[in-house]
Order: structure tokens, then C-alpha cells, then sequence
């Protein structure tokens, strides 16, 4: 029960803050059309955080909607993973970062399609649709500007490489009985899928895999990035201004 | 006038003149300019209501308000996409916006203070926006008319979701409709100014009419959008910050205020309160994916040449 | 009585919106001395807003102090000038809008001691010796970069330019009744002297004059930048977050 | 040993060794390298606490907070210029922290997450830092120990701050007490990690001892620290994550939990959760700040021409 609300909400907080974040770009894209896909992608995620936060609000029992969730909860309750919540800064880091989590939830959703929980196997099931075009438009990016000038590829290379090691926290570990009961899915078992999809975008693109370093992560258990406080208060100032307003 | 025969018989006839049609310059030329600052005001139109992206109060508002966002991007490519089939490309006409050679509508010179800016813009910009655009729809070039149709429809959505935003809010805390009332107080004048000048100060109106261009002068979709407004204001429980307005029975339209155009030509010379803001953010985000374009191109390029070379093979 | 409260909330809201934008310096300064100067100005400035937060309360009557003020009014309640909000970028530009703030409110402070409120009178005692600091830091640099490298010249300029539009909005009226009966300093009446003192320093730092546009302003009517919003939903969130609170 | 005779006689006297006197070439490199590692710590650690000057909760806790960033930039004035006695500058101590040659203290490269981060750094880190750092004040290198008797003064302050802090939140509403728990939570081991490595893997510290610069070991002021902070953790009524802290009567100390110290070594390796972010942050201010120091070197550069060209001429 509580296992499935924080995995429920782990799904929720990666899809709502990675559309806070692909928000950004909206009117700040590299050309028009990027602005249309770009907030695309963000409206998809959204949809997702929205469908899981009501899930998860239900799951609860205690009366708590999407917007309680994404609203009116602290820092140390958020469960996304870290890939998702630092700043935008360069477009090339914002398509290594999208082909890093949409591949992930792409296996993600895929595996979920068959959960023996009908609610999450409904939301995969749209899911996974949405994500696979997101895994195609960052697989466009990352290929032209890893294949594209003798800049492009070196600032996608650069990206890939500042992206990278926040991957590895995507796989981290469930809850053991979710994964038994066939609720949820095992991260780990994703990783060679996820991995052998980036690197054929990244073979055909003429960027190399990067190694090293994984970043420390613990967004699933509310530890975050410095960044993470800046954005709830942007997130959540108004609504947190008027506590009793419907909207 | 020494305009092609065929042209005078299509608007004669009240056709459609299509891009392979002959057409004067001056007539390309006034469409160019107006086409263009038209998705001008789109692609600039992002940045106000962008502004809220990531406060909006709840998620349902946030996604409207990305999709609306979203839906100004498409209308600007819709509307560079008219504008090419005129012979110009949609990177030199950038180029002019980004120079301040050519406009974009004032009204977004204005800054989005509160979330109820988002509100009052939905209604009365996307609602002025409408009224001056419905005419377009029929405009004597084909591929402007048949883009504008498409706005149009879309506008319409978003005026009613601003209305929807003020509802809310007026019906909602204290807090909530001083908000709302704030923002039309300060949206409304400027909404006014969107439809240009008084009649007798709009010198370029008569040859637009005569193109079927335009179809009715400043004044006219001024006093449309009054008439229209005005019941809207009452429904929302919202007052119009003009003393003035009142129903006229004998000319059968609402009389309203002297607009005070002294501030418009003031935006318009670039001293509105966000002209500046405005260009820098459009320029700088065209400057930062500068690399990418080339990128995209370059790309383009190596796998023409990729092609011809295996065609050659072959 | 109100037109007190507003008068002593726009001095309030100028210095505690400049001290906030000060803050975001520390640990960000060219050398470590000026971590510690930048530092040194923003807790006058913060020193003064809170004496003039608590003033403005009392004069409402209402029971809100110094916290209730600054963290739980809105945006458009905020009086402060569009010159002290925006976001900090360069050290160049932060020095030109010190130099005219601090500069202005030097001017405003030596006028104020004489003032018929002995609260304002006694404000503007203390205030007026650490303002002079604060000219006198800025002046400093702004010869330093005006007369130092052909770069920073330059640089130093630009600055300038970009600050200059907002200086006006400092002079716009206030309250006549409270000009009348020697409670507040009428601001156009500091205009000469303000400039008189910056054109010497710019004169000595071998900087031109700006000439040209000038900022719309409003910031006394609470009509700010969209730049505000931002500021706000980080100074407050926290507060907001816990309205119960007492910390 | 080779030492100089003035250099041993001082330290059997307990006397303080100043810049101008003789001493061995490895105890000057390894105050050097100890006072500069002591004056990025406090440069590094402006940015933890930092990272909430801009959303304290109440104006008096900003202002005591950036009063405290404040005192960290003095001490680290302090020490840079305590290092410079021994012929080394600034500007290179700098360059060796940026290009990662030197280090600081590993307990900054977690991140604030909460306001009660703030509390929990002023009472422990900080805590810890004066338990470290009161025995060198009688170090037996002058400068570095006059700059430690300023810094500890300051630090005892900031230490009671956190404590009060702490002691407002554990007071305050629930939601504030779980925050104040949280943060002890999280920072209790890497606060005790703040006394280096055990002493049987400390291979420095004989000779720092012999030289009258440790006074200590690391073991021993761990213990110290754990026996002063367990009543406090009482007086505030927060529970240390450690289930094996007792009162040892025999020994008259506390007993606790062993520490993990492959955590310490990650972090020093390189693998904390903000070591990244420090430094960048640290460089990016560096490299902003480069045209400003390089214009202030070029005006006095000017001013002393000038001044010179005046001497000649009068």
C-alpha cells in the first residue's frame, strides 16, 4: 500500500517535473517547430503526472488530488530522480537529457503494459505510445547535432557526457514485493534494453558512450539537487499563496 | 491603376488570388508586411503568457496554458508559411523582426503581473484578436485566408479558457476577483489600441479595403468588440474601467471612452514597459540556437551528398 | 495615514528588494573582499527594510510586522522601483545600479533626517552613514572598471547604459500632503544633486553620460517587471509553505 | 633531525614560530597545505548555506544568515593572508583549489535541502569545526594560530545560531520538527567524518603532533565532539541516528556506532552529491570575476604611473 503510493508517485514526480522543466523552452526553442515538439513532449508528461498523481492520491485514501500532490507537498516528498529536475540551460543537453529518460520510460512503460495492476497497465499503455515518439524527436536532435558541425558535435558530446551519470539512478531498486506481486517492474531489468537503444543513437550519431562517473542520486527517497527547492517555489508560490482558492 | 486585368476580376468577383496569380507589388508587399507582423505578434505573443508556465495554480491550468502557448507557435508557423508562399523566407523575415524593421503587435509589450493577466489576455487579446481576424478569413489572398481560418478557430478556444480563467477567479476568494479585476483594468485600454488608430489617422485602410485586405475600418471592429465585451464584463461579475460606457439605443452600440492613443504610439516607438524585454528574449533564444540550425542543416547536407553518392554507386 | 504606510513601504520595499538581489552575490563576487562588502551592503539594506517594514506596520494598525509584510503580501503590493528588482547578472551592472541607488538614497536619507516624523527622521539617521559606504563602495569600482582595461571599459559602459532608463522612476512623485507637512522628501528635489554626484564619478571614470530612453516604471503603483514574480515566489515560498510557523 | 636549533628550542618551549623565523621546509609545506585547505573549506562551505539566504524564512534569520556566509568570507581573508606569511599567494592557492590540486572539507559537498539544513550545519558542522580548530589555536605557527582564535570566536557564535535554529524548528509545528529531525539525521555521520580518519589509518598525524601543530588526534576529538553534542541533541529533543550511543561510565564518555568511512572516501575521491557542483560554482565565480580583477590591477597600474609621473614632474 505505501510501497505503492511511493512507486506510483516516483512515476508521477519524474513526469511532472520533467514537464515543469521542458516547460522552459516554450518560446526559448532553437526554431519554431522545436517550440511545437517541445511543449508537446512537456503536455504528454504532464498528462502522465496528472493521471499517476490522481492514482496515487487514491491509493492514500486521504482526499488528496493532483493538485494536493503537486501543490502542497514538501521537498523531501518529491520521489523523482534527479535526471529530470536541474535547470535547462543548452539545447543539446535538454535532447541528451530526453533521450536518457524517454528510452528509460519507454522499456519502462512497455514492461508496465502488463502489470497486474490495471491502472498502471492503462496508463503504460497510453504511456508508452507518447514516449516513443519523445525517444524518435530526441533521437533526431542527438543524431544531427552529434553528426551535424564540428561544434554541434563536440557541445553534444559535452552534453552526453554532463547528462550521463545521472542515467544509472533510472535503474535503481523498487519495492521487492511489487516486483513479485507483478506490479511493478524491476528497473534493473531495463538497463540492457535501455542501454543498446542510447548507444545505437549514439553509434549513428558519431558520439562516443561516455564512462565514469555516476551521480550520487536519491531522488526516490526525496533527497534531491540544490536545484530541486528553486523549482517547487516556482511551482507551487501561487498556489501555495492562496490556500484556499480553486483555480 | 495599372493592376493586372485578372487580378481586378478576382477581387472584382471577390475570388481568391492564389500565389501563381499575378498580382501588383504593392499588394505583395502590404501582404508581406502584414502577414509577417501578424506571426511576429504570435511567436512574441509566447513570451507574456509563457511567463506563467510554471506557476500556474493548478496542473489542469498548466496544461491549457502550455497548449495555448503551444498553439501561438503553430499559428506563427502557419502564418510564415502564407508569408513564404509570397516569395520572402521565413529566416529573412525573422531577420527583420529581430533588426526592429518589422512590428509585432504592442499589446504584448505589456508584462503578465498576475495570473490573472493570463485570464484577461485569453479574453479580451484573443477577443480582440478574433474580431480584427474573422474579417481575414475571407481576405482576397487565398493562402492568408485559409491560414486565418484556422487561427480563428483555435482563438475562439482560447478566448472562451481566458473567460473561463476570470470566471473562476470572480467567483472565487476576495484575493481572487481583486486579482481578476486588476487585470482587465489594466488590459482593457490596451486591448482597445489593438485595432490601430482612429479611422481618420489610418492612412494605409483605404487601399487595404480596396484589396479586400481589410473589410472594415479601426473603428467598426473597435465598436464589434465593445459591443461584444461589454455583456461578457457583466456575465463575469467584472467592471470596464471606463466611466463612460453605456448602451446607446439610437445607434444601437455601446458609446465607451476616448481612447488614448498618445500611450500607443509611445509602445509603438519602443517605450512600452516591455519592448525591450521582449526583443531581447526572441533574440537571445535565435542567437542560442544558432548552432543548431546549422547543425540540422550541415546534417541535411552530408546525407544529400551520402544519397548522390550511393546513387552514383548504384 | 495611508498615504504614510505607502510612502514608508516604498523606502521599506527598495531596500529589502535590493538587500534580496544583493544576497545572490555571496559566494559569487570577482574576489573574496567584495563577497564581504557585497555582503556588508545588503544587511544594511536589510537592516533598514526592517526597520522601515515594522514602521509601515505600526502605522497600519493592524498587527502585521516586519514578516507579515515581506512574505505574505502580493506582488502588486510590493512598492519598491523596477531599478532594484531585476535579476543580478554582471558585476559591472550590479555596480551602475548600485552607484544610482545608492547615490539617490544618499540624497533622500540627508533630506529625511530633517523630516517632521521622528521615526522617519531617526530611520534616515542611521541609514544615511551606511549609504554613504554604499556610494562610495560603488564609486570605487565604477572608476576601477570605467578606467581599467579597454575590456572593462567597456563592459563598464554597457552597464551603465543598461541601468541608466531606471534611474528616473526614483525622482517620480510621491504623496503632496506629506511633502507639504515635512514628513517625506518631495524626490524630484534630489534629482540635481543625484546626478551632480554620479557625473562626477562617471566623469572620473572616463564614462560617458547615457543619454536616451527611460524605464516606464510603476514600481510605486505596484506595477513591476516580470522579473518580480520570480523574486517573490523564492523569498516567500518557504514562509508560505508553513503559515503557521514562527521561526 | 635536520631541524633548525631555534626551530626545535621554540616548539620544546612551546614558544609560537613567526614568518621571519627559521623552520623545516616540510612543516612550512604542510602548514601550507593545512591553512590553505582550511581557507577553501570556508569559501567552498559559503555555498551550502548560501543556497538559502534568498529563501530564509524570516528577515532576522536572512540577515543572520548572511552575516554568517559573510564571516565565512572573513575567515577565509584570514587564512589566505595567514598562508601568504609563508610565501605562497592567494591567486595561486586559488588555482591549485579550481584545478582540484588542493581540496577542502568534504562535509560541503552535501547538499541544503531544507531550511533546517542551515540549523543543523551551524550546530554540528559547525560544532565539529571548533572542536577541530580550539587546539590550534595554540598551533605552534603564529600567524595561522592568531587567524584561528578570530575564526573560533566567530564559529562558537555561529554555532549557538544553528542550535537556535534547531531549537526554534524541534519547538515549532510538526512539519518543522521532522525537518529539524531530517537534517540531523543527515548530517550527524558526515559531521563525525569531519574528524578525519581513524587514528591507526591517520599516517600525518605523528609528525603534525611532533610539530605543535595537531594537538590531538582524531580519534580523541571525535570523542570530544560526541560528548559534547549528545546532551545537546537532548536540550533539543532530537534523536541521533545512531542506536549505539550510551554513557559509558568506565570510560566517562559517550560509546557510539562505528563510522563508515568508505562514504568519506568516496566523497574525497570525488563521488559526494555536490562536489561537481561546489567546484564549478567556485570556478564559474572565478572566471566571471577575472575581467574585474584584471581592470582594478590595470587602474592601479595606471594610478601609480600616474603618481610617478607627478613625482618626476614636481
Amino acid at each position: 500500500m505505501t510501497a505503492l503510493f511511493d512507486y506510483v508517485l516516483g512515476l508521477a514526480d519524474d513526469a511532472l517535473v520533467s514537464a515543469q522543466r521542458m516547460g522552459w523552452w516554450i518560446s526559448r526553442a532553437p526554431q519554431l517547430e522545436e517550440d511545437v515538439a517541445l511543449a508537446n513532449i512537456g503536455l504528454d508528461q504532464l498528462g502522465q503526472a496528472r493521471t499517476l498523481l490522481a492514482y496515487a492520491g487514491s491509493i492514500e485514501g486521504q482526499g488528496r488530488g493532483e493538485d494536493d500532490l503537486a501543490y502542497f507537498r514538501d521537498e523531501r516528498e518529491f520521489r523523482n530522480v534527479w535526471l529530470v529536475e536541474r535547470a535547462q540551460t543548452d539545447f543539446g543537453v535538454a535532447m541528451a537529457r530526453l533521450l536518457l529518460f524517454a528510452t528509460w520510460q519507454s522499456e519502462l512503460y512497455a514492461a508496465l503494459v502488463h502489470s497486474t495492476d490495471p491502472t498502471l497497465s492503462g496508463v503504460a499503455g497510453k504511456a508508452v505510445k507518447e514516449v516513443a515518439y519523445h525517444v524518435d524527436h530526441a533521437a533526431h536532435w542527438v543524431v544531427r547535432l552529434g553528426d551535424g558541425t564540428e561544434e554541434s558535435h563536440q557541445r553534444m558530446q559535452a552534453a552526453l557526457d554532463a547528462e550521463w551519470p545521472f542515467l544509472e539512478e533510472l535503474f535503481g531498486p523498487v519495492d521487492d514485493q511489487l516486483v513479485a506481486d507483478g506490479v511493478a517492474v524491476d528497473p534493473a531489468r531495463l538497463r540492457s534494453a535501455v542501454l543498446t537503444r542510447i548507444e545505437a543513437v549514439l553509434a549513428e550519431a558519431t558520439l562516443t558512450v561516455p564512462q565514469g562517473r555516476t551521480a550520487v542520486g536519491g531522488g526516490r527517497d526525496g533527497r534531491h539537487t540544490e536545484e530541486m527547492g528553486f523549482l517547487l517555489a516556482e511551482l507551487q508560490h501561487l498556489a501555495r499563496s492562496h490556500p484556499e482558492a480553486t483555480w | 491603376d495599372g493592376d493586372p486585368e485578372s487580378f481586378r476580376e478576382l477581387l472584382a468577383g471577390d475570388g481568391r488570388v492564389e500565389p501563381r496569380d499575378e498580382m501588383p507589388e504593392a499588394y505583395r508587399k502590404t501582404l508581406i508586411r502584414q502577414i509577417a507582423q501578424h506571426a511576429h505578434s504570435e511567436i512574441i505573443g509566447m513570451q507574456p503568457e509563457g511567463n506563467w508556465i510554471s506557476r500556474a495554480p493548478s496542473l489542469r491550468r498548466k496544461a491549457i496554458l502550455m497548449a495555448k502557448v503551444q498553439d501561438e507557435a503553430g499559428h506563427g508557423l502557419y502564418l510564415y508559411a502564407a508569408a513564404e508562399t509570397l516569395g520572402v523566407d521565413r529566416a529573412d523575415l525573422l531577420d527583420q523582426l529581430h533588426s526592429g524593421r518589422q512590428k509585432y503587435s504592442s499589446i504584448f509589450n505589456y508584462p503578465t503581473l498576475t495570473w490573472a493577466d493570463v485570464g484577461a489576455i485569453g479574453w479580451l487579446v484573443d477577443g480582440a484578436a478574433i474580431v480584427n481576424q474573422v474579417p481575414l478569413c475571407r481576405c482576397s489572398y487565398g493562402p492568408y485566408a485559409r491560414a486565418m481560418i484556422r487561427v480563428c478557430k483555435e482563438e475562439s478556444f482560447h478566448q472562451r479558457q481566458g473567460f473561463e480563467i476570470l470566471h473562476t477567479l470572480s467567483h472565487g476568494t476576495s484575493a481572487q476577483k481583486a486579482m481578476a479585476q486588476d487585470a482587465v483594468d489594466r488590459y482593457w485600454w490596451p486591448s482597445l489600441m489593438m485595432f490601430g488608430p482612429p479611422d481618420d489617422d489610418s492612412p494605409n485602410s483605404a487601399q487595404s479595403m480596396a484589396w479586400g485586405i481589410k473589410r472594415f475600418s479601426n473603428d467598426d471592429l473597435r465598436q464589434r468588440f465593445v459591443d461584444m465585451t461589454v455583456p461578457q464584463a457583466e456575465a463575469l461579475g467584472l467592471s470596464l474601467p471606463d466611466p463612460e460606457i453605456r448602451w446607446n439605443d439610437e445607434r444601437g452600440h455601446y458609446d465607451f471612452g476616448t481612447v488614448d492613443f498618445t500611450e500607443l504610439f509611445e509602445v509603438i516607438k519602443g517605450n512600452g514597459p516591455c519592448n525591450e524585454q521582449r526583443m531581447s528574449h526572441r533574440v537571445r533564444a535565435h542567437e542560442d540556437g544558432a548552432w543548431v540550425r546549422d547543425a540540422a542543416n550541415a546534417y541535411a547536407d552530408k546525407q544529400a551528398a551520402r544519397a548522390a553518392r550511393t546513387e552514383v554507386v548504384a
